[in-house]
């Protein structure tokens, strides 16, 4: 991954997300507030701008660029889940250039970030049920040689996977947690928005 | 979507500028949304700041003035303040004697305020955090994200901001926060789901004879649906919720509020009050003060709240001290 | 229909009741529905009693206490009360000063308050009435039934309260009183119909992206149908037409309120009030005191209306003046 | 007309505003404030209790305690007018049986009232259509030797005409004035209840 892939990523996040704004939110306001779609576009809105805007020394440089936007724009718990998340990221990688191996370790980085920051653990319906089974996936096909356009795959794969198995989730976290048993039934929007952020990486490192 | 608004992405700015202007004894920073007196921090005072997602006003905006909140940091519409307004907000807040932020728990908005406290405290500066998490809707387990922040907010700001305007220190008003947050218990229902200008139609479908019984201040749907049934039935319903989980003795004072959740008008919120009233009555409790009205909304969300606080013996001077503020005024 | 309610019938006064227990100042007779100060009469006070339908809640009910009414004598849902009750409110007000009597132009509340004032001045008592008509959307022609009274009520309740506070004797009370109508002109707009217990439905059928626009406070559809549209340009024709009637010059002063009809929340009225405040800026007109919430409701119809009154010089003195009352407080 | 008979009226009347409480009031809600049938409900099912639970001595003893029912209990515009005039009319009758043409005087009277009172003229839209036809009628049947039941079919058969006949008329008083050219097409509520009291007198005196 070099800082022009990590870009063009940030902006396929940005264009999927405008894209996907209105159904972010009415997924959201099945089970939470509605307000996924808004926050999400709000953030990446403002960190394609950030990200377009600035002269970035290493990958990591835009990764955390990304997140403290998301810090700073976007509020509610997708905000500081994400923010952090690629902040965290964005430590792992202060070169120009990063290996797959090294983006698998960012990507841990993250997942472990947003796991601490809101204590969630698989199957409590959230983001995380999307994002922990792609980065194991990334990291698996990275360990394995996999290049970065393989590995990107097989974790927007199995992110989108992970998000489909939210459905039948009773939530435990987050607002849908305050729906009980009628949270059953209805995919988590974060998981379904962290699935667009993966199938964007994957979109974006198509070619390598 | 039926509602007096320019354009939904102005929505929050239009309204704010509105407040702002209809307030000039508070200063409003049109850009970040934080909401400050305008004679700024009160030297010697621990100041009170709160925050939270908009659509749930007069809270906390209205709430900034004399005797309560120094500042306010709204969010956007159901969504918690970023970091930033919270951390702008203590700032204007802090006179050296700490501050105390009152913070409703839901999972975003513990994580900004949180990261807020974080660099404050870098900064030197003292935070103390009152989570206020009174609505029994909601399960305090591991199953969920614990109980929500909903109409003892009212009653947190209230007190809390007396105990500050006194002169208390950082610790007893953080304290006079807790204790109120923990002797407080809400429970709320729908009529009606509310429509964001976001969304532009209503959250949920609810049929012309159901409500949403156990409902947050979002726009969320509740625990359940239920038919429609008479204000008697329901409110004993939701007298219940609150009592079973904090059980209140025969000869036990109390402070109630009945808090419109912006859609319902006065007069119905009068009548549920009434309810209210007598069944406290035949469990033998007293309700020494009262408070009807809009108080913590969900934007046009037909519906209320019932939030019963046991009135501590220093509760009652601390909510009858004087208050200056938009939405709540006595005493001066 | 949803409301919090027990049955049409009962819906009146078992709102009448809750208020009477929130309110332990006060004293209700559940029979009549007349409302008083619990201590009765000032003595060497005029008396200020005013009444009309009930669903306009917090008036008039809402306004008795120290600063503003003595007395209130609210009717059946939007059926001005009859002679009985206004007879009792104002012997309950009367210290032997005299008292006012606040009717808003409908011929029915007109009627039945002559009535009562007929039957007091023949036991004796010196009654005045103040009349207050300053809805524009209607002609004030022999065409109709005259302008109707409307948000202005709120001013002119207040400011002759305050007038009567300080002793001022029965003719300047009134006086104070008929100036301020004469100062004041309002108008609203529906952007839903309102129900009303006995009807079970709305009052009329607006589709999602029509508004009415000259409506009242009781339901009925207003002048015109339009369609809706963005916050400033309804607010603009509506500032248009209260000028038009009664125009302010470049340099004036003006007390402003924002009246919400009772299912349109806070921030709305904000949003729509910075609209006001800016339109008037651009005429010169300085908005020297405001209010902004809901006053002079009509049950749970969404809308509002802006009313404008010409701040003549001793007017804010009275405004300011202290008011202890459920829907209005300050200074105490 | 002699007490009983009166008195079988205001039943007559109490029964033809329970039936028709409904459509009164949806009467009232296209041109006004709905509340019309609820207004007279509440007025006449007082109306007959106080009639049933007293013992007259002349007819007009009957009209009175209606009419001073009617003003304690109604409020808004009809209580007041349908108060006053039957007051005004109920003084007209201090005997206990009353000729067709002293029924017809105190009907007079009873407009004249609402005359006074309310201000409106025929053609503003109110009950003063349906009633001054009505009592017109009523007067012209007596003055030509007419007996009771046919001047009172005469005098409901005016009313209901009258009524039907503000339709097309604009409102220049009341709250539907408040309506402008809206008004025009709705039948006047007051006018409906005016024709139903009239009818409810022609079926009361049928035999007579
Ligand atoms: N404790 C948590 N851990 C991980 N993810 C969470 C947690 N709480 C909420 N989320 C995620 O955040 C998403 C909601 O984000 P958003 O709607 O933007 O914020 P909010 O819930 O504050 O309105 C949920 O769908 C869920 O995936
Ligand atoms: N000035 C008036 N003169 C005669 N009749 C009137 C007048 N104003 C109103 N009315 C009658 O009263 C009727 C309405 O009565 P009601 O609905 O009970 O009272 P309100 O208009 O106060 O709600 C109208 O339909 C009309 O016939
Ligand atoms: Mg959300
Ligand atoms: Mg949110
Ligand atoms: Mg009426
Ligand atoms: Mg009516």
């Amino acid at each position: 991954m070099d800082i022009e892939l990590a870009r063009t990523w940030v902006r396929g996040i940005g264009a999927a997300v405008e894209r996907e704004r209105e159904r972010l939110g009415e997924l959201d306001a099945a089970v939470g507030d509605g307000d996924h779609g808004t926050n999400m576009h709000r953030g990446f809105d403002a960190a394609v701008a950030a990200v377009a805007a600035m002269d970035p020394d290493s990958v990591g440089a835009v990764l955390t660029t990304t997140g403290t936007t998301l810090v700073s724009k976007v509020g509610g718990a997708s905000g500081p889940l994400y923010g952090t998340a690629l902040r965290a990221a964005g430590k792992k990688l202060d070169a120009e250039r990063a290996e797959p191996a090294e983006v698998g370790a960012a990507l841990t980085a993250a997942l472990e970030e947003v796991r601490r920051l809101g204590g969630a653990q698989p199957g409590d319906k959230t983001m995380v049920d999307a994002l922990a089974p792609a980065v194991d996936a990334f990291v698996r096909a990275a360990d394995s040689g996999g290049r970065l356009g393989a590995a990107a795959r097989a974790a927007a794969d199995a992110a989108e996977e992970g998000m489909r198995a939210t459905e039948p989730m009773q939530a435990r976290k987050g607002r849908a947690s305050y729906l009980g048993e009628r949270s059953i039934g209805h995919v988590d929007p974060g998981a379904v928005s962290t699935a667009l952020m993966m199938r964007a990486l994957a979109d974006a490192a198509a070619e390598c | 979507m039926k509602k007096f608004l320019n354009t939904a992405d102005t929505y929050l700015t239009d309204a704010l500028a509105g407040f702002a202007a209809a307030h000039p004894e508070l200063s409003v920073n049109l850009e970040s949304g934080v909401v400050t007196r305008a004679r700024g921090a009160v030297a010697g005072k621990v100041g009170l700041v709160s925050g939270g997602g908009s659509g749930h006003e007069p809270l906390h905006t209205g709430f900034v003035g004399e005797g309560m909140l120094d500042a306010a940091c709204p969010g956007e519409i159901f969504t918690s303040p970023v970091p930033d307004q919270a951390t702008e907000a203590v700032r204007a807040a802090d006179s050296g004697e700490g501050t105390v932020l009152v913070v409703k728990n839901y999972t975003g908005d513990v994580m900004n305020f949180e990261m807020a406290a974080e660099t404050l405290g870098d900064e030197g500066l003292q935070v103390e955090t009152v989570l206020v998490d009174d609505d029994v809707a909601v399960e305090d387990s591991t199953f969920t994200a614990g109980r929500r922040g909903t109409g003892a907010t009212l009653l947190v700001e209230k007190i809390a901001g007396g105990s500050a305007a006194r002169g208390d220190a950082l610790a007893e008003v953080a304290e006079a926060g807790r204790r109120v947050n923990a002797a407080s218990r809400s429970f709320a229902v729908a009529l009606t789901a509310c429509t964001t200008p976001s969304a532009g139609r209503p959250g949920f479908d609810l049929p012309e004879d159901e409500i949403e019984v156990g409902v947050g201040i979002h726009g969320e749907p509740g625990r359940r649906r239920e038919k429609l049934r008479s204000a008697g039935e329901i409110v004993s319903d939701m007298v219940d919720a609150v009592l079973d989980d904090r059980p209140l003795e025969s000869g036990s004072e109390a402070i109630v509020v009945v808090n419109g959740l912006g859609g319902t008008p006065l007069s119905e919120l009068y009548l549920v009050y009434g309810e209210v009233a007598a069944l406290l009555e035949e469990r033998g409790i007293t309700i020494v003060r009262n408070a009807v009205g809009d108080y913590v909304t969900s934007l046009d969300m037909a519906g209320c709240s019932i939030t019963i606080c046991e009135a501590q013996e220093d509760f009652l001077p601390l909510w009858d001290a004087p208050v200056n503020t938009p939405g709540l005024r006595w005493g001066v």
